[in-house]
């Protein structure tokens, strides 16, 4: 199996960013995401997922590793002050590379 | 009389959270119950709109706007300045307090229904135009005195009219204004007769949410306690006196001083988590969902009809 | 009479989607309320088959199935020859159009209950016959002229005889004539009660599905906008004159005609996805979602009334 | 009279599983439905509370406390001796069995509801009371016999006592009885009036989850079928001999040997997950869900009616 | 800590293939899997999960490399064309090698 | 981009251990964790989340090397035997090196 190295990038926020983040990341060269609804604890405390404003979500990017970089550093300078999010990114192989 | 059911079902949230125990709606059930309560609520006051002239409304109206312009511009100073909160925090928790709740009027409603006492059927309006202005306030006071950020007004404008709740409200008013009353009918068995049970549901939930912020409490002292208790009250008696001055009844004095009281957990933290996202939400949900919700609804509704009384000279 | 509330709902949902509003249903409501809507026309059906003589309606179930047989034939050259869809895509739409749409089928029942109007009871049986034939052909359709493709008949016939909305409709027919009325009654309130009132709540959910197929109508070009309101009324001719080749009512040749002209977006896409996946469901449900459902639900149900009227001399 | 609807949804379910549909109900729309159930019913026994003296209950009460204590302390060396289970399996299940089902419960209520039978209407009093102990036991039993390992008793107590299921119950019966009749009234429609509905809903979901453990039995052997209709009716016996013993009306008799023969499914196999985790909770669920739930809804509910006229010598 | 090499296959495609795809993994030597609910944007359009018609699945598959490979060339031979589908891979350590 | 090597602890298992999991997670130094509802088969058969006893759930912590190790001994030692559990480990970068 032949496979192509691309980057995958996960972030973890909150729920009201999603709009705003999916529109991010395609206008910083992402060509699709994925989104799942998750809870979880971190540094802001608990986020259960009981209503509303207590909802984490998991977006996970496939994409080349300058997309990647412009995704890290964007979000870094624009979110990581304000919100509670967890980014990370890791090497993943893909079949087809002219679609990511 | 004692306490009422739907208080009751709010305490059970409460000790079920309290308890440490695994009790939780799953959340589609909360977005469920609260599009169920928004729509009714829109519906009821639409289906009351259809009966009486507008016109007759209008002036009321403008004051009611005017209020909610005015409630977050007192709320202000005292964060900043006495709870000695930072800009951004108190311009945000301002607008959760100019703001409104929805299912604290509920409550009000069902205390005055189970009473039969009279009111204005049309005071749902009054929840939609509540809802918005102490939120723009807020994010006024956020923007002028902060840093300069850009803010995307086009899309914020978007993010608090065309929100959630204020798109159910406004809409279900408008739905009940354009069918009227009798072609609702068979609508009436679902979002009227079964209302007070969803909201009795509902404050379950609450509960088990506003038991859940208690414990933030400790953490942000005693200043945002006396400010959820004593802020709410203060409000109660200036929407009260506007109640009374644009000619309200008791009920409808005591709906209005409610609704002033109240502070927003659905729209106002959404929005502020866009527009002033400086500001922590853990310190404005402790005190709407740990102190002045559950202070309201448990104490407050009969407090503020009480006050309405006397603000009638009864 | 007005717009009918269910017709208002669809459209604030069309509202808050055209709006960007963040309203949404979660899918488990939607769930939840499909589930439910098809078990009670299934119950309320099954009910009243209870109360007569099943062998009166054997004949007219045969010609309703013959009916489902014909309408994706008539469907077909015109989406390949007319609309120039490529092979799959005019079978799989075509399937769609051969299939009903239940909730198009409970406005019209809304309609006709609303207005007292007369119709045979057992019609919910037909929905149930309608449903499964016209998938069939397009199934067929679409293998006889596509390239040598393995299909698991065995499984798709699973799918689609024993898929959700199948299993509920004829479940609850099944469960009504059993059970009868007496013996249902206390499931009565909640079943037949509520009906109206969830309808409603699931066309504010289909109103902002409906929206979100609005744009790709755009891409697809003015042939599906053409084909999905002329087809329907076509259709509904065809299934109102059958309505009354079999001697059904006024108000039963109007639900027949709207299931004719009705076109399936539960059963029929998710039978697709697996049986012809070459089609691409962004033109059948752009087409049937975003054109043929909202010109039912808001003019179609009105004009196959006037058509039925018309059809039996009135 | 026939088959109960509720009993027809419930082998709707079944039949759907069996025949490999893909209906599902959603997770959400299972879980808002018990939560449903379980505050209804406590509720309800709460508002009949409310009505007579505690003090006449308490000996009574006491009385079925035994009984819960009893049971599984019967099941445990049938399981271990004749069925050969390991030690921990044998504790599991004797434990589920010692425990209640509220499902079951509904159903037989539904039954004399349904034919006017006379009952005590605070019985729901002892679905709290039966549900707890056999647990309590059941780990009792698997500790003492199976190698020393630490059980965090504390959060043990907790999670059986402050359960979802104990918290609903119970704090449905403490609103019920502390609000009395009147003043829950308006919630009355939700919880009361739509009560077989909702039930009729959760039985479908109730088939679709036990048919799904029938094909574990195949693997499990005959022994756990056998033990699985048999240990019910006995327990039945013995559920309804205290019944007599403590006074109750056939009404009441029959409920109690419905509740002693029933096996729990949300609370015990939660608690044994944690408390007993060596044990399969496979082998549990297969007996409980694939063989006795089913059985006593289909047939035990009228057989254990039968019993309780015949202990009561009619 | 010991680890043992292995991949983990990611699939994320329309729900209407839950059971055909979960049918296919075991069949091509998968011991298990595990399926989340997701919603995305890819090449073929935004997919919100708001109906059924429109949800998204994640199947997530740890297996050694030959099923990897199996799975990856099956999937594209059969599902590429007509669904909307991505699949990646990834190499990860587990502790029990037999198990996978 | 800089990004720092950490470990990413995947564990999938049954949805009754969630409270208990999550308090040994925090308690064995990890600084946080984020949680998906799903479902899956493996060695303990099919676990379709129709119902509560019938659910997964998907924890996911970023850590050292050294928490991962003692997250990874610990769970195989405490559940491996009695539950439903599936575990692996990945290597992924992080912005944030402090925060993890
Ligand atoms: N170490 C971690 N491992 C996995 N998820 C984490 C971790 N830290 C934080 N998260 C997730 O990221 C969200 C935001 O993190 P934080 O900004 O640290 O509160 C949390 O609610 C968790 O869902
Ligand atoms: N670059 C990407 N990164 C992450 N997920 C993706 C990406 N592209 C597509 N997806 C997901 O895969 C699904 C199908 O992709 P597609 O076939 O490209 O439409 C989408 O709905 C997304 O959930
Ligand atoms: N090979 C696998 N790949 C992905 N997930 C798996 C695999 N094996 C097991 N799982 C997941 O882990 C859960 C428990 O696994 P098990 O203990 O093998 O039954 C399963 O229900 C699946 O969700
Ligand atoms: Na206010
Ligand atoms: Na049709
Ligand atoms: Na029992």
């Amino acid at each position: 199996m032949t496979t192509y190295p691309r980057k995958l990038v996960v972030i973890i926020t909150e729920g009201a960013l999603e709009a705003i983040l999916a529109r991010e990341l395609m206008a910083l060269g992402a060509h699709g995401y994925t989104i799942a609804d998750v809870r979880g604890r971190g540094s802001h405390g608990a986020r259960e997922a009981a209503w509303e404003a207590d909802r984490n979500i998991r977006f996970e990017v496939i994409c080349d590793e300058a997309v990647a970089e412009k995704i890290a550093s964007t979000l870094r300078e624009k979110y990581y002050d304000d919100y509670a999010m967890t980014l990370f990114v890791a090497d993943i192989g893909v079949l087809r590379p002219q679609k990511f | 009389m004692g306490l009422d059911p739907v208080v009751l079902f709010f305490l059970l949230g409460v000790a079920a959270r309290l308890l440490r125990s695994d009790l939780r709606l799953p959340e589609a059930m909360y977005e469920g119950l609260s599009i169920f309560l928004l729509l009714a609520i829109g519906l009821k006051g639409g289906v009351e709109l259809a009966r009486q002239p507008l016109a007759d409304i209008l002036p009321q109206a403008g004051a009611v706007v005017v209020l909610g312009l005015v409630l977050p511009l007192l709320a202000f100073p005292v964060l900043k300045y006495i709870g000695r909160l930072d800009h951004y925090n108190a311009a945000a928790i301002a607008a959760h307090y100019g703001s409104v709740s929805m299912v604290t009027f509920a409550v009000a409603l069902a205390f005055l229904v189970d009473r039969a006492i009279a009111h204005e059927p049309y005071l749902p309006l009054f929840v939609v135009l509540l809802e918005v202005p102490g939120i723009i306030v807020g994010i006024l006071i956020a923007r002028l005195g902060g840093g300069v950020r850009r803010i995307a007004w086009k899309s914020l404008a978007h993010e608090v009219l065309f929100g959630r709740s204020i798109l159910l409200l406004a809409g279900g008013l408008l739905i009940g204004w354009i069918a009227g009353p009798d072609a609702l009918a068979p609508q009436a068995q679902l979002f009227f007769d079964l209302f007070k049970g969803v909201l009795a549901l509902f404050m379950l939930e609450m509960g088990i949410v506003a038991a859940g912020r208690i414990r933030q409490l400790r953490r942000t002292g005693p200043f945002l306690i006396a400010f959820g208790t004593l802020m709410p009250m203060v409000f109660a008696l200036i929407g009260g006196l506007t109640g009374r001055l644009i000619g309200l009844s008791v009920g409808g004095t005591m709906l209005l001083a409610t609704l002033a009281a109240s502070a927003s957990y659905i729209a106002a933290p959404a929005a502020m988590r866009i527009a002033v996202p400086q500001a922590n939400p853990a310190l404005s949900l402790a005190a709407v969902l740990g102190v002045t919700f559950p202070f309201n609804v448990v104490l407050g509704v009969s407090l503020y009809y009480w006050l309405a009384l006397r603000i009638h000279g009864l």
